[in-house]
């Protein structure tokens, strides 16, 4: 028995049905089932010295402001003071491992690969759809490609942040949940983006 | 707002329990309240965003903030 | 002046001209025996006890607006006795008696309406929660019932058992509670204590006190100094402001509580409900309105007015639990400030300063005390004891430990 | 299905675009462009509907959101809307609508029979009656006057439609879309700052709409539609149709409704019937008008009695004439604008009656040139017709009398800026003398005011005014201005003299329409000492009706300034709140009802457990199974005792990943947990757990839970379901409030872990079987309380051995998206065992046998020492809640403590919430000496048990007692006994 191997099960499973009109979708979404994930918050004075390390060891700093860092597919995304969601493209679980080591004693760091569930979300009318649960302004001047925030959308907490644009009016956002909403979030995600039409890539 | 939680009065400080009058200033600090009409320096907790403990100082007449900072004397951001 | 029908039916062949005002609006006097500081609920039925149970009319009532512009003229008017904890209970049930015979008392309809409180249970924890509490009153003599899902369906057919996120489990339902007609227990007991003599003094705002050897010996007003040798406040959401006149601070802290009305509608909700899962609570007024209600903002305020998440709180919780409201359209919010106390129950007592009585602490509960509040409050100013009913409303509880935390949630005002 | 007698020419409505509707049953047309007022203005419907309280006809007396009369339940079945004004419902074709508050018909109402009682009926009469016999109030009086009292029915089925929220950020909000508000978002607009013009109206344009204005040379509603494109062509301009801007809150934020389907006969697929928005704006410009105010005068709501600007609105923007032969009363030049208009339209003008000796030549002119029969120094004292207006009398200066034949009285008694938003966040309007109303004053820092909200009631006034503010508002952002000509336009006449109420009037003159509050009900409250406009407010019912007092408050505040003799700046009035117009209550929960009131939390294995059939429960927000039903068991008590025996007897499986799993890392972590912690946490070996109990401040208990060391510096602390967030945001106060100097970091890792409890004597078989060789967990290898991480089948796991149920017991965690293989890989190693999932009722039987505390007993009023924890407290260390644990009332010995409870008679049931009362002792409060926190049904042991707080509860162990339940009908005699019912020795969770 000990040689089978376990089956995953995405947390957006059986829940991704396209809404509306899609042939020219306002929105189109997929999950990221391919991503390591961590938290990681700088011990006690040593937000300073995280960085340094990151930044030694993956080439980026993690930033000190309400934005992502990224190099290498591995992204620091800031959710508070001296506090980072780390997000690592290729999924297993070693990522936390590998940052405790590479931060050492400036950092704590906790395994969140399988904790949070994040959805990729794009199209022209992404804003429209967010500005039905997520009380942040998203207006291109005010939230650059770049940006991040931790906040609530329509009851659940996410966190959020904007990648480069696919296409001009294409903007891209990465939104990160608790996995345990996933149902809620797609019911709310759903109905808000329904009038746009919502497409969903495999 | 419903994304912080209130707590209380920024001046709280945990008495020191060693003190010979640790009762009485455990129950001073615990349920005595300064209450003012006016400008309040009081605690908010990021809950639903980043967890993080602040200072506020609100006029509880208007509702006005005038300013706030992290409660963490450590923190530096 | 009497008030009967046939008052009003012998007024209406004089055109109304006869009628007096309901209560004599007074001048403030240089000295009274007691100075009630507050023309709310409270004062008013404070001054009305004075007079009538002990004999003391030479009592003034000292209001800074006009009589009720506090709590008492902007609460959602529910009245019940259905108190789990000793101190708590047989207070509230003194308070049901003398609501009970409000009207022939003061000589005024309070329209005191006892169409029973349902409060709705969601969980099998919840339900043996209400079990407890409504066991508790019926060992104080209150009347309780514990109604199943059915039970509950048959008193308020509409409400959503298909498609709720938490379903109804039953509810605990108190027939003799009810509602009363906020304002006009404002005025009937300012009608009540003005015909012993009481003078109900508006438009005078305390803004300190006469000390005269560590103790008051009257109070400085924006109509000048008035003396009397024994004081009570009974100002609700400005005890603080008042206590710190004083010298002294008390366990509460002051919160905004927002209410709602809606369009007035032909009679739909026959009782209150209270939801269990969420925040709201409801009744129908006799004019129409639903009036409803949910959980305070949360923060300290003197404002008296609210927010939009707590608006949005409170009707998702109504959608939630009654969506054939949703067409019905909110007319009107308001907000009160709320004497919260430290653990969610009042204060009758005296104050840390001699010849000073406090009447505080009543959160957002207190409108169902009123009667009883002004009985005891009355009681401990006239005798100089605790009434009987009221002594575990102590202020020194927090300093014994014999709290009365009905929610479980410790020194956390904004939680209670 | 009849014409429309009273369409004139003109106005804005689309002709080509027939709509048909029904009003009370009977068929009508009208066009798009429509209000349901207008279009049944236009079909001659005068009568629409009965007043509250002696259900007096009325007739539509606005164009606007103030109207007091036209109300109407709109729609049919579960869609049915009471108390639409018709005056602002736009019509669509099958629109549906009846008219309320009358019985049997609008025609012949059993209710007028209240105005022959009206001499009662007066303000305030039932406090003065209706008190003998008490009784008599809940049977008789009080469900007359609820039947009597209310206005349209609500249809009691669900809301079908769907609601939304949104949020919107701009630089400036603009509300109100006449000539100041589209000058003020041109203004802004033109800066490139973000704009967000709104209006409550479906056509912008305001009184531009109503009103035969020029603006730059053009007619005013060409220019409001020229204003328009050019804002439509800004991409940093939203304007938003049919919104209302409903309050003003903290924070430069704006509630706003906007009705996005209204118009249609049902919302289209995929769209809301409204939307809520909250819109963060950092500096508005209110512009949203005046109110014109009638007049209070005998008969002055007959319907054909409407407000003079509202019978210009139907003439030049509906193109509707409300009356055939109009007379025009007024105290204000604005009249006289209603007297042109109506000239230019060709409708018959009866007489213009004015208040005031006419001074103003241009004026007296303009009548003379239509020969229109003039009254100067005139007013109306009566009006006639049954449910119509026929005629009207009215005293001229010399005390003459006329009797004048008119089917439309046009009133016009002066304007009241309508400033409610600029209250909202608490600022308090002055009165103008110069312009006889209440005009804002020191509105919010962030609100200016523009056009006739501030009093100057002119157009060239709102054009500029609209301009500067929007310009200065953007300026103020920092954006740069190209300053403007001003627009020209053509001259206003706006004075007025306030004519509030015709004392010479006998009849019943209404202040208040729509709740009958009239000039003798003021006065009545005057004598009655309800002085304070407040006071007036609560008495009369003055301006609480659904308009909230738009076309009533200030005259009835002006009539109670005349009666005491004070000035109008003394008197005041009563204060605004939102919403400025009313709002559904399901826009403002919008997605959050039904089953998306709250969000729902599931496990990984939540849809595995759907399979199996389980009946869920709630747990905060999570979904968790609650026992899994079997064919042929027909109550949940046979499933429960079949999953309880399963797991004493060979193994089961619950899923315990809800509980709280926080990371607690940091070199300081240890001393942390000694802190928040009861007992010592800081000396627990890596690789162990501990359980531990954690205080509030008070003293009292806030939670509890295991903790596990992983590491040096890493622990992993359990929590509750129900309190994982509150002791989240306690742990964060302590770390970063009390005590910043600790080196600790919290994190919530719940959700990385599914975790399923595996109990009973069989458990380390099936373990055995699952894990091969990844772990060793026998007894020797992997005590009790002993923890472990490995790698398993690829993937990293946690195993914990604790036990919640008092067997041989393990949890295991894997990552969140292997948790339901997990749970599937348990069964299939436990086969042979018959391993047997449980839910939270036997995991609640099992703990409650062993005497372990929970939910019933974690209450938050109860101490350590109270559930037999006390000697956890240490003596060596402070820690939270240690010194308030101390009071006496903490410490008094006689508090309900811990105890077991048996029915002495086996076979009886008992249930948690009953009282524990001595044996045979009376039944009254001064005999109750606790509680039963938690009761089960016991398959082992074959009867029901308890867990109860009884005083001194522990030292009692063997008295008979007595467990009273009246509210379900229970009274039974029970045994108190040790709260261990099960395995005390505790033999089996070590075996
Ligand atoms: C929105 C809302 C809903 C509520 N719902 C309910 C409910 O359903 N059931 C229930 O039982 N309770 C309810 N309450 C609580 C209840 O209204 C109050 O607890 C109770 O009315 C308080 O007592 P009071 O009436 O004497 O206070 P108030 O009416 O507030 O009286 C205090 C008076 O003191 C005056 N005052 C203050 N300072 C001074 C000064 N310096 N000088 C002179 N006068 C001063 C104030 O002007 C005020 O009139 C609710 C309260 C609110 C706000
Ligand atoms: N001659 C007079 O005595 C007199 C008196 C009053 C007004 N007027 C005329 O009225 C016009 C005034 O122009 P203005 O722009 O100030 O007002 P307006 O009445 O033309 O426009 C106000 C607009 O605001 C909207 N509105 C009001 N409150 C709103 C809210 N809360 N949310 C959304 N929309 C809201 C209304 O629907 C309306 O379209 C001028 O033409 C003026 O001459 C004349
Ligand atoms: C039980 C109750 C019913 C009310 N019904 C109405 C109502 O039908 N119409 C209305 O305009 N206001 C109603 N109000 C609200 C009052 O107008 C007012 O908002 C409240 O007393 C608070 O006062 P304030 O808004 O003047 O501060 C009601 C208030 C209460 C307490
Ligand atoms: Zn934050």
């Amino acid at each position: 028995m000990a040689d089978v191997t376990l089956s995953a099960r995405p947390a957006f499973h059986g829940l991704m049905m396209p809404v509306g009109e899609v042939s020219a979708p306002g929105v189109r979404v997929s999950e990221r089932t391919d991503l390591s994930l961590a938290t990681v918050i700088a011990r006690r004075g040593r937000g300073a010295a995280a960085r340094e390390a990151a930044a030694t060891r993956y080439g980026l700093t993690p930033p000190d402001r309400a934005m992502w860092a990224a190099a290498d597919g591995l992204t620091f995304v800031s959710t508070g003071p001296d506090a980072w969601f780390a997000v690592r493209e290729g999924g297993g679980y070693e990522l936390a491992g590998e940052l405790r080591s590479a931060l050492g004693e400036a950092a704590s760091v906790s395994d969140q690969t399988d904790g949070y569930a994040v959805l990729w979300l794009s199209g022209p009318r992404i804003r429209d759809v967010f500005a039905k649960g997520i009380h942040l302004d998203l207006h291109p001047d005010v939230f650059p490609v770049g940006a991040a925030a931790v906040t609530d959308a329509a009851h659940i907490g996410v966190i959020l942040w904007r990648l480069a644009d696919r296409a001009a009016d294409e903007p891209v956002f990465e939104v990160a949940i608790f996995r345990s909403y996933a149902g809620s979030f797609w019911r709310w995600l759903s109905s808000s983006a329904a009038e746009f039409g919502l497409a969903v890539d495999a | 707002m419903h994304e912080f939680t209130y707590l209380g009065d920024a001046a709280y400080r945990r008495p020191d329990p060693q003190a010979p009058d640790a009762l009485e200033a455990f129950v001073e600090a615990v349920h005595t309240r300064v209450n003012p009409a006016g400008i309040h320096e009081e605690l908010w907790y990021h809950g639903s965003g980043c967890r993080s403990w602040l200072k506020v100082r609100r006029d509880t007449r208007t509702h006005e903030i005038h300013g706030a900072s992290f409660a963490n004397p450590e923190t530096t951001r | 002046m009497r008030y009967s029908g046939f008052s009003v039916f012998m007024q209406a062949l004089n055109r109304h001209k006869g009628w007096k005002p309901t209560w004599r609006d007074a001048a403030p006097k240089p000295s009274y025996d007691v100075i009630i500081i507050g023309g709310g609920g409270h004062g008013l039925a404070t001054a009305h006890y004075l007079a009538k149970v002990h004999g003391i009319t030479n009592v003034a009532v000292i209001e800074k607006g006009w009589i009720g512009s506090g709590n008492a003229g902007r609460n959602t008017t529910i009245i019940r006795s259905n108190y789990l904890l000793p101190g708590n209970e047989a207070f509230y049930e003194l308070s049901m008696k003398l609501w009970e015979g409000l009207e022939q008392d003061v000589n005024y309809n309070a329209m005191v309406s006892q169409r029973g409180v349902l409060n709705l249970c969601h969980t099998d924890a919840q339900r043996d929660a209400f079990a407890r509490r409504g066991n508790s009153m019926r060992l104080h003599g209150a009347d309780a019932e514990l109604l199943d899902p059915e039970g509950v369906r048959k008193l308020v057919p509409f409400l959503n058992f298909d498609d709720a996120r938490f379903p109804i489990k039953g509810g605990l339902f108190q027939p003799r509670g009810g509602t009363a007609r906020h304002d006009a227990v404002v005025w009937g007991y300012a009608h009540a204590a003005s015909e012993r003599g009481v003078d109900i003094v508006q438009n005078c705002e305390v803004t300190g006190f006469l000390r005269e050897g560590g103790r008051v010996v009257g109070i400085e007003t924006s109509r000048g100094t008035i003396r009397a040798n024994k004081i009570g406040m009974a100002v609700a959401g400005n005890s603080g402001r008042v206590a710190e006149m004083a010298g002294f601070r008390l366990p509460i802290e002051s919160h905004v509580l927002q209410a709602f009305v809606s369009e007035a509608i032909k009679p739909m909700i026959p009782t209150v409900v209270t939801y269990g899962a969420g925040h709201f609570y409801i009744s129908q007024s006799d004019k129409g309105g639903l009036v409803f209600g949910g959980d305070i903002d949360g923060y300290n305020s003197y404002a008296q007015r609210g927010n939009l998440p707590t608006v949005e709180d409170v009707c998702e919780g109504g959608m939630s639990l009654m969506p054939a409201i949703g067409r019905v359209r909110l007319l009107r919010s308001w907000g009160g400030i709320m004497d919260m106390s430290m653990d969610g129950s009042p204060i009758i007592d005296h104050s840390p300063v001699d010849g000073l009585y406090v009447n505080s602490g009543w959160c957002y509960g207190g409108f169902k005390a009123t009667p009883a509040s002004g009985f005891c409050f009355a009681h401990l100013i006239a005798t100089g004891r605790m009434h009987e009913t009221a002594t575990a409303y102590r202020l020194d509880r927090f300093a014994t430990g014999h709290v009365i935390d009905e929610k479980g949630v410790g020194a956390r005002p904004n939680l209670h | 299905m009849s014409g429309q007698p009273n369409r004139i020419a003109g106005g804005l409505v689309e002709r080509s675009r027939t709509l048909a509707f029904t009003f009370d049953g009977k068929a009508y047309i009208g066009h798009e462009g429509d209000t349901l007022a207008s279009a049944l203005l236009a079909n001659g419907v005068k009568l629409v509907g009965r007043s509250f309280k002696y259900h007096r006809p009325r007739g539509i007396m606005t164009a606007g959101p103030e109207e007091p009369n036209a109300l109407v339940e709109l729609r049919t079945g579960a869609r049915r809307e009471p108390n639409t004004k018709a005056t602002v419902a736009e019509l669509y074709d099958g629109l549906d609508a009846q008219s309320q508050n009358r019985w049997p018909s609008l025609d012949f109402d059993v209710g007028a029979v209240n105005s022959l009682l009206s001499p009662f009926f007066v303000a305030g009469f039932y406090y003065k009656t209706f008190m003998w016999p008490a009784s008599f109030w809940e049977k008789i009086y009080e469900p007359a006057i609820r039947r009597a009292a209310g206005l349209g029915r609500v249809s009691m089925e669900a809301d079908p439609d769907h609601y939304e929220k949104a949020y919107a950020y701009c630089d400036v909000l603009v509300i109100g879309a006449g000539p100041a508000g589209l000058a003020a978002a041109l203004a802004a607009g033109r800066s490139g700052a973000r704009v967000i013009l709104a209006d409550e109206d479906f056509s912008f344009g305001g009184r531009l709409l109503g009103d035969r204005r020029e603006v730059a040379g053009m007619a005013g509603s060409d220019w409001a539609g020229q204003a328009v494109a050019e804002l439509a062509s800004l991409p940093n301009v939203r304007l938003m149709r049919r919104t209302t801007v409903f309050g003003a809150y903290d924070g430069n934020e704006f509630g706003l409704l906007e009705r996005v389907s209204d118009h249609l006969p049902v919302p289209p697929r995929h769209l809301p019937r409204q939307r809520m928005w909250r819109v963060v704006a950092r500096r508005a410009v209110l512009a949203s008008g005046a109110i014109e105010r009638p007049i209070a005068f005998g008969g002055n709501d007959r319907p054909g009695v409407m407000t003079a600007s509202a019978v210009r609105t139907y003439v030049n923007r509906f193109g509707v004439a409300p009356g055939r032969r109009v007379t025009v009363f007024t105290s204000s030049d604005d009249g006289w604008r209603t007297v042109a208009d109506l000239r230019s339209a060709g409708v018959a003008i009866e007489a213009v009656i004015d208040s005031r000796r006419v001074t103003n030549e241009a004026l007296r002119e303009s009548a003379a040139k239509g020969g229109t029969r003039l009254i100067e120094g005139g007013s109306v004292i009566a009006t006639k017709g049954a449910k119509a207006l026929s005629s009207i009398t009215v005293a001229d200066a010399n005390g003459g009398t006329h009797e004048i034949t008119t089917d439309c009285l046009a009133v016009s008694g002066g304007f009241n800026p309508n400033l409610a938003v600029t209250t909202h966040l608490g600022g308090k309007p002055r009165w103008s003398d110069d312009v006889s109303a209440f005009v804002p004053s020191n509105p919010p820092a962030h609100i200016t005011v523009a056009g006739s909200v501030t009093g100057r009631y002119g157009l060239a006034d709102a054009l500029r005014d609209g301009a500067t503010a929007g310009a200065d508002a953007a300026a103020g952002l920092g954006f740069a201005i190209t300053p403007a000509e001003p627009l020209p336009c053509d001259d206003d006449h706006v004075a007025v003299s306030p004519l509030w109420h015709v004392a010479a009037s006998k009849e019943k003159a209404f202040v208040d329409f729509q709740h009958d509050v009239t000039v003798s009900d003021v006065a009545l409250a005057e004598r009655e000492g309800f002085r304070a406009v407040e006071l007036l407010k609560r008495y009369t019912t003055l301006g609480m009706a659904t308009d909230q007092g738009k076309t009533s408050a200030v005259t009835g505040h002006a009539i109670m300034a005349a009666l005491t003799g004070q000035p109008m700046e003394k008197v005041g009035t009563t204060v605004a709140r939102p919403p400025y117009t009313p709002v559904a209550i399901a826009a403002l929960a919008g997605h959050h009802r039904g089953k998306d009131f709250k969000p729902t939390r599931l496990t990984a294995g939540h849809a595995w457990a759907v399979r199996q059939g389980a009946v869920f429960t709630e747990a905060g927000q999570w979904l968790r199974a609650q026992w899994f039903p079997r064919p042929g068991e027909t109550d949940w008590l046979q499933s429960v005792n079949r999953e309880v025996k399963a797991v004493r007897e060979s193994v089961g499986i619950c899923d315990v990943s809800t509980l709280g799993k926080i990371d607690i890392q940091g070199p300081d972590a240890g001393e942390f947990l000694n802190r928040v912690y009861i007992n010592a946490f800081a000396k627990l070996a890596i690789g162990k757990a501990r359980y531990g109990v954690m205080l509030r401040e008070d003293g009292f208990v806030m939670d509890d839970g295991t903790t596990a060391r992983f590491g040096e510096t890493h622990y992993v602390m359990s929590t509750t379901t129900a309190n994982a967030g509150p002791v989240m945001m306690h742990l964060e106060f302590c770390r970063q409030v009390l005590w910043p100097e600790l080196d600790v970091q919290l994190v919530s890792v719940t959700e990385q872990w599914s975790q399923y409890a595996m109990a009973g004597p069989n458990a380390r078989r099936v373990l055995e079987r699952l894990l091969g060789d990844a772990l060793d967990v026998s007894n020797e290898a992997f005590p009790f309380m002993g923890v472990a991480e490995f790698a398993w089948r690829g993937v990293p796991t946690r195993l914990f051995r604790i036990s919640f149920s008092g067997e041989l017991a393990y949890e295991i965690a894997v990552p969140a998206r292997y948790g339901e293989a997990l749970v599937e890989a348990l069964m299939e190693a436990g086969r042979d065992w018959d391993i047997t999932p449980y839910g939270t009722e036997a995991l609640s039987v099992m703990r409650i046998e062993k005497g372990h505390v929970a939910g019933g007993e974690l209450n938050g009023q109860t101490t350590a020492a109270d559930l037999g924890l006390g000697r956890m407290m240490s003596t060596k260390k402070d820690f939270i809640g240690r010194v308030l644990a101390g009071r006496p009332g903490l410490a008094d010995p006689d508090r309900p403590t811990l105890v077991g409870v048996k029915p002495v008679d086996p076979s009886q049931r008992i249930r948690a919430g009953a009282h524990v009362l001595g044996k045979g002792a009376e039944a009254v409060i001064a005999n109750d000496e606790g509680y039963l926190t938690s009761v089960a049904h016991s398959p082992i042991l074959g009867h029901w048990i308890g867990l109860a707080l009884v005083k001194r509860g522990p030292e009692r162990h063997g008295e008979i007692m007595r467990a009273y339940d009246p509210v379900r009908g229970g009274d039974t005699e029970v045994e108190l006994c040790s709260p261990v019912f099960y395995d005390p020795e505790g033999t089996k969770h070590h075996g």
